[in-house]
C-alpha cells in the first residue's frame, strides 16, 4: 500500500476529486493547510499596516492506495491540479505497511 | 411640530441607517469567506457616498419643489436654506430619506456578488442614485405617477421594484459566476443581519408616516405581521415541500414579508398585513429559484425578494387598500369595494419604474464595461476579491 | 395620546422584537456548531408564529375585556374594532405586548437545546402561549392575581417565572443530554446577544410603563443599574470563587440582573435597582450549579437565571417597593414601612404561575411525547441537529 | 417636560449604552483570536462599574450643583432627591449621562490590548472615572472652562480626547506588545460593531440636545454627514495612497468622522458637518501611522482615531461654529465672521483635559505598576489573555 | 518507530483518547479533516437551491509509536472508534526513521 | 526524499519558518492540529461549570527535503521550535519514495 500526499491549491479541490472519482479512486481524505513556497505570500493592509501573510491557503489530499494504482493517481492529479502558474503544489509518496477499515477491521486492499 | 413627532422621525432615521450594516451582514454571511468583505465595503460605500449626494444635491432634485411633475430643482442645493427651519423637522426628514436613498443600492449588491470590480461599483452607485434612484422616487412621491393616484407607503415601487429591476439588469450584463457557488459561510452572521434589518424595518415603515400617529402605529403592526407571516409561510413551504424548515428560509420569508409590506404599510390594516406577508412569503419562496430556470445569477436572489416581493406588496395594495381606517385620502381596494383603477395605477407605476431602472441600469453599466470593465479577472474571482480588491482577509487565526 | 407617548411605545416595541434575535445569538453562541442553527431557529420561530397568534385570539383572550378575573373572550377576534382606534394606542399597545408574547416561548428553548425535535417545537410554542402564557398574563396585569395586589412591571412572573419553570418542566420530560457537553462555540456570538438584550430590555422595562413619564424614566434607570449590578456582582462571585472573571459571567449576570429587576422596574427607585440586580447576581451565579445537584439538563440555564432570577425579583417588591416615587396606588414594600401583605400576594402570584406553568406545560410535552415524539434520536443527536433537521451547517469555509 | 422630549432622551440613552458593546465587537474584531475575549470583557465591565459609581457619587460630583467651577458636591450622592423629580426628565438625563461615563474609560482598552493585567484595569477604571472624567466633565460642562467659552456639545474634549491622551500615557508606561502583531481576527466582528457604533452615535450626539428639537436634528444631520464623510474620505486616501480600499478604512473613517463631529455636532451646519468629517477621515488616516513613527503601541489606534480625531474636531468648531443656525448663545467661528477668540478657548480647553488626563492616568498607573502589576507576563501574553485571566476561549469547535 | 494515522469519526474522539490512555500510549496528534468515501455526503438546502456536500468531517489521529506497541494501538483503535456504520474510517501504518523530542533532542523511545 | 514533520508550539511558528527559511528550506507545509501529551490540557470555566480542555493548540509543520538535509534541518527545528517547557513538540522523519511538482511534472530532488 502507498499513500499519495498532495498538496493542491483550494480551488482545484472540487476538480480534483471529482478526477480521482473518475479514476477509481473512492476514498481521501482532505484537510485545509497553508504552504510556503516559491509561490511567497501577501501583504495585507489594515489602518495603512502592511501585514507580511507568508503562508498561502493550500488543500492536503491523501489517499491510501494499492500500488499499482499510484502512477494513475498521480497522472489524474497532475492533469486535474495544475494551474501552471507558481504554487500548484507537490505530491509525494510513502510507504504504508499496513491499513485497516474500522468498520470492518478489515486489512490490506480490502480495506480500501 | 410636536416633539414626540419629530423623536420618532429621528429615532426612525437611526434605525434605518442601522439597516445598511444589517443588510450587509444579511449579504455578507450568505457569501463565501473570500468575498465576504466585498460585500460588506459595497453596502458600507454606499452609507458613505450617498448621504453626502443626497444632502448636496439629491434632495434638492427628488423633491423640491414638492409640486414638479418629473424632478426637482437645484433650489435646495446643500440644503439651501432648509437646514434654517427652526423646528428640525425638515432637517429630520431629509436625513430620514437619506438613509433611504442610501439604502437601495446597497440592496443591488447582493445579486453582483463575488465579480463585480468595486471601482466600477464606486462609480456606479452614485450615477444610478442620480439617473435613477432620484426620478423614480421623484414620480412616485409628489411626480406624475403620485399624483395619478398610485401608492408607496414607504419605497415598494421607489426602493424594492427599482433595486431589485437594477440588480437583474446589472446581472444580465455581468454574467455568471466562475466555478462553483459555495453555500454560506456563516448563517450566524445572516441571523444577525435579519435581526437588525427587522428592527430597522419599523423605522422604515412606521417611521414613513412622519409622525407618532395612527398612521404610524397600523404601519408599524402591519411591520410586525407581514414579517411574521412572510418568514411562516416560506418555511412552511419548504417544510412541506424539501422536508426541512430553514434558517435561511425563515430569514428570506422574513425579509420578503418586509418587502411586500413596505408599500402597503399605512394604506392596509385588519388581516390584510397577515395575507400580504404570507403571499409574499409563497411567492417569493418559489420566485428565487427562477435564476435556475431563466439562467440568470443572482447571487444572494436580490430580484427573487426584493423585486418580487415589492411587485407582490404594491399590486396587493389594489386589493387591500382601505381608506376607511386612515385620515389619508386614496382609492379603496378590490377588495373593499373599489374598482380596479388603483391596481392599475400600481401596475402603471411599477411598470414605468421597472422599465426606467432597467434601461439607466444598463446604460450605465454598459459605459463602465466599455471603460474601465466591470468584472474581475478570472483569477481574482477565483481566489476572492476580499484580498484581490481590498487587500483584507475576513478571518484571521 | 400625546406623540411623544406614542413614539416611545413604538421605539419601545421595535427594541423588544429586536430581543429574539438577540436572545437568539446569546443562546446560539452557547450552543455547540453543530447545533446553533437549530437553536436560532426555535427562537425565530417564536417570533414567525406568536405575532399572527397574538392577534388573531391572543390579545383577545388576554385582555379584551381587561376586567375579566380569569381569561378575557374573542371580541377582540382578529383585533376586531380596534385597529379603528384614530391615535393608535391601542394598535401600538397591542405590537408592544405582541413582542412579549413571542419572545416568553423563545427563553424556553435555551433548555431543551440539543434535543428537542424543531416539529414538536413548531407545535408546542403556540399551544403553550396560548394555554400558559396567555392566562398567566391575564391573571396578573387585570386578572384576579393583579385585582389581589400583586405586582408585575414588566412580566417578572407572567413571563420569566413562567418561561423558566416551563424549562424545568421541559427539560425533566426530556432528559439528559447524551455524550460530552460541548462549551460555548463563540463567546463573541454571546456578547453581541447579550448587548442586543440589553439594549431591547429598556424598551421591555421602561416601555411597560405606556408613556414616556416619570415612571418610564425610573424603569430606565433601573434596568441600566440592576443589569449593572448584576453583571458586577456574578463576575465579582466567580473571581472570588473560582479565580477568573468571565465574559459568561458578565452576560448572565447582567441578564439575571435584568431579570430581577423586570417586575420591580416600576415600583423600586434609589438604591434599590442596584440592590435587586446585586442579589440576582449572586443568588443566579450559585443557582446556575443546582443542575449538577439535582441532575436536571437545562442546557443554556433557563431555570438557573429566568426562574430563579424572576423569582428572586418578583419577591423583592415585597421589601423594596416604594410608592411614594409612584403615582399608581400600590402597597409598600417590608423596608418601606409595608407589612408582608405585598410579599404574601407576590409569593402567591407566582406559586399560581409556577403550578399552572408547570403542569401544562408537561401536559402538552406529554401528549406531543406520545405522538410524535419529542426528541430526536441518538445518531441527530451525535451529528448534530443542524444538519438533521435543517439541512444546514452554520459556518462553511 | 414634553413626553416627546423625554421619549427622545430615553431612546437616547438606551442608543448609547448599546454603543459599549458596539465599541467591544468593534475592539475584539480587531484583536487576535487568542485576546478578543479580554477586549470584550474590560469593555463590559466598564458597563457594569460605572453606572453604579456614576449614581452613586459620579454625577453628584460632576454636575451637583451646576454652577461650581471645579467640582461639584456630594448633594446627590446616590442621586439623593432626584430620583422624587415627577416627570423623569432629571433621571433620564442622569442615565444618558451615566452612558457616557461608561463608554469613556471602554475607548482606553484597545490602547492596552493584548498586555494589560485585568485586575489592574478592574481598578484603573473606576478610579480614572472619578479623578480624570468627572473633573474634566465638570469644567467642560458648567464649570470654568465652560464658563470661558470653549464649546464640547457631545464630549469631544471630555470623551474622545480625555480618552485618546489617556490611552496614549497607558501606552507609554505599559510598554509594546511582544512578539508578532496579529491582523483583525473577524472583520466582520468590526463591521457589525462600526454599525452599532453609528446608529447610537446618533443617541450620543443629538440626544445631546437633552429634546427633540431643532438642535437635536442638527445633531443628528451632521453625525450622519460627518460619519459618512470620514469613512469616504479616508478609503480614498487608501485607495490613492496604498491601491486598495478596505474595509477597516471605512469604518476607521466612520469613527473618525463620528469623533470630530461629535464636539461640534450641535454648532456647525450646512456643509461644515461634512468638511469635519472629512478633516477628520485624512487626518486621522495619516494619524494613526504616528504610533510607528514615535514607537509607541497603541495597539488598536486609540490615539489615531479618538484623541486626533477629538482633537480636530474640536478646534475646527473654532472655525465653523455658526450661532446663527441655533438659539444657544456661543461665539462665531472664523468662516463666519467671528473672531479668534472661539478657537483659543477651544485650545485651551483640549490642553487643560490633556495635561489633567495624562498626569492623573500616568499617576493611577504607576500606583498600580508598583502595587499589583499592569503587565501580564510573557507567557501570558504568548498564549492569549483569554484563556490565562478569564478561563475561557472565544471559539470552540 | 512507527506512525499511525486513524481517519475517526468526529464524536467519537474522545472514546478514541480516552481508550489510547488507558492502553498506555500518551501522546497523540490530532486534526480536523474531511473525508470523501463510501460513506457519501449530504445535501444542504439554502433557499431551495441543494448544494452537494460530497466531504464528511473527520478527525485525524496520528499516533508515533514503538512497533511492539502497534498492535495494541490497533486493536484498541478498533474498539474505541468503531460504531458499525459506514464511514468508522482507516487505520494505516507507515515507518518512522527518527523521532526526537524538541524540548531535549532526545531521539528514538526515549523521544515518545 | 524525506518527510519531516514536526509538532510545535503556535507561537513559534513564524521563528521556525524563518530559521529553515535562514537554512535554505525552501519550501514547507503547516496545518493547524491539536496535542495531547505530557503538557496536559487546560480547564476552561463557564459559568461554573468546568470543562476539561484536553488538547493543546500545536502547529504541524511538514518538509520534504532531500536526505543530505535531514539533520540541518532537525537541528534547525529544535534550535528554532525550543522553550525548554514540556510541550514543546516532537520531530519525526518518514522516508518519501516520490516527489513530484505539479506544475511540472518534475520529479525528485528537481521537484523541490
Ligand atoms: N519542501 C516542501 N515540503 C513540503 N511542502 C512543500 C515543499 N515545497 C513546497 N511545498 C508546498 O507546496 C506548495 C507550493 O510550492 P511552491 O514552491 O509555492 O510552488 P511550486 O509547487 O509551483 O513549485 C507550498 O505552498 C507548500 O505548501
Ligand atoms: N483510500 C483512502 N485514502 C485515504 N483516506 C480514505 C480512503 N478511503 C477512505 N478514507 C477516509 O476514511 C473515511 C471513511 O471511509 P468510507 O469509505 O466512507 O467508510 P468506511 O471506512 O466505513 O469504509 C473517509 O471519509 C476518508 O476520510
Ligand atoms: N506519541 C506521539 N505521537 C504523536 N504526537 C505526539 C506524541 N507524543 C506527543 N505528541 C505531540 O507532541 C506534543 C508535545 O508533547 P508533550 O508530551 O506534551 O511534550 P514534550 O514534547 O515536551 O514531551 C503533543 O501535544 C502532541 O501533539
Amino acid at each position: 500500500m502507498k499513500l499519495i500526499t498532495a498538496i493542491v491549491k483550494p480551488f482545484k479541490l472540487d476538480d480534483v476529486k471529482n478526477a480521482l472519482k473518475a479514476a477509481g479512486i473512492t476514498g481521501i481524505t482532505v484537510s485545509e493547510v497553508k504552504g510556503f513556497g516559491r509561490q511567497g505570500g501577501h501583504t495585507e493592509t489594515y489602518r495603512g499596516s502592511e501585514y507580511q501573510i507568508d503562508f498561502v491557503p493550500k488543500v492536503k489530499v491523501e489517499i491510501v492506495i494499492s500500488p499499482d494504482m499510484v502512477d494513475t493517481a498521480i497522472d489524474t492529479l497532475l492533469q486535474a491540479a495544475a494551474t501552471g502558474k507558481i504554487g500548484d503544489g507537490k505530491i509525494w509518496v510513502t510507504e504504508v505497511e499496513t491499513i485497516v477499515r474500522i468498520r470492518t477491521g478489515e486489512r490490506g486492499a480490502d480495506a480500501l | 411640530m410636536e416633539s414626540g413627532n419629530l423623536s420618532w422621525i429621528l429615532i426612525s432615521a437611526a434605525m434605518v441607517l442601522f439597516m445598511t450594516p444589517g443588510l450587509a451582514l444579511f449579504y455578507g454571511g450568505m457569501d463565501s469567506r473570500r468575498n465576504v468583505l466585498n460585500m460588506l465595503m459595497m453596502n458600507f460605500y454606499c452609507v458613505l457616498i450617498v448621504p453626502i449626494l443626497w444632502v448636496v444635491i439629491g434632495y434638492s432634485l427628488a423633491q423640491v419643489p414638492f409640486e414638479n411633475d418629473f424632478l426637482g430643482s437645484l433650489d435646495a442645493f446643500m440644503l439651501g436654506d432648509v437646514a434654517r427651519a427652526g423646528d428640525g423637522t425638515t432637517l429630520a426628514t431629509i436625513a430620514f430619506l437619506g438613509m433611504f436613498a442610501a439604502i437601495t443600492p446597497a440592496l443591488i449588491s447582493g445579486a453582483v456578488a463575488d465579480r463585480m470590480k468595486f471601482s466600477a461599483w464606486a462609480i456606479f452607485v452614485p450615477i444610478w442614485v442620480l439617473v435613477a434612484y432620484v426620478p423614480i422616487f421623484k414620480w412616485v412621491y409628489g411626480g406624475w405617477l403620485g399624483q395619478r393616484g398610485s401608492l408607496d407607503f414607504a419605497g415598494g415601487t421607489a426602493i424594492h421594484v427599482n433595486a431589485g429591476i437594477a440588480a437583474l439588469a446589472a446581472v444580465l450584463l455581468l454574467g455568471k459566476r466562475r466555478g462553483e457557488v459555495s453555500p454560506p459561510h456563516s448563517m450566524p452572521l445572516v441571523m444577525i443581519g435579519t435581526g437588525i434589518l427587522w428592527f430597522g424595518w419599523f423605522g422604515f415603515n412606521a417611521g414613513s408616516a412622519l409622525a407618532a400617529n395612527g398612521i404610524a402605529a397600523q404601519a408599524f403592526m402591519n411591520t410586525f405581521l407581514a414579517g411574521a407571516a412572510g418568514g411562516l409561510l416560506w418555511v412552511f413551504v419548504e417544510w412541506i415541500r424539501d422536508g426541512h424548515p430553514t434558517n435561511l428560509g425563515a430569514a428570506s420569508g422574513i425579509v420578503a414579508g418586509l418587502v411586500a409590506i413596505t408599500p402597503a404599510a399605512g394604506y392596509v390594516s385588519g388581516a390584510a398585513p397577515i395575507a400580504i406577508g404570507a403571499i409574499a412569503g409563497v411567492v417569493c419562496c418559489y420566485a428565487v429559484r427562477l435564476k435556475r430556470k431563466f439562467g440568470y445569477d443572482d447571487a444572494l436572489d436580490v430580484v427573487g425578494v426584493h423585486f418580487v416581493g415589492g411587485i407582490v406588496g404594491s399590486l396587493l395594495i389594489g386589493f387591500f387598500a382601505n381608506p376607511e381606517f386612515f385620515e389619508g385620502e386614496f382609492e379603496k381596494g378590490l377588495f373593499y369595494g373599489g374598482d380596479t383603477g388603483l391596481l392599475i395605477e400600481q401596475a402603471l407605476a411599477n411598470g414605468v419604474a421597472i422599465v426606467w431602472s432597467f434601461i439607466i441600469t444598463t446604460a450605465i453599466l454598459l459605459a463602465l464595461k466599455y471603460t474601465i470593465g466591470i468584472r474581475v479577472d478570472a483569477e481574482t474571482e477565483h481566489n476572492g476579491l476580499d484580498l484581490a480588491l481590498h487587500r483584507e482577509t475576513a478571518y484571521h487565526d
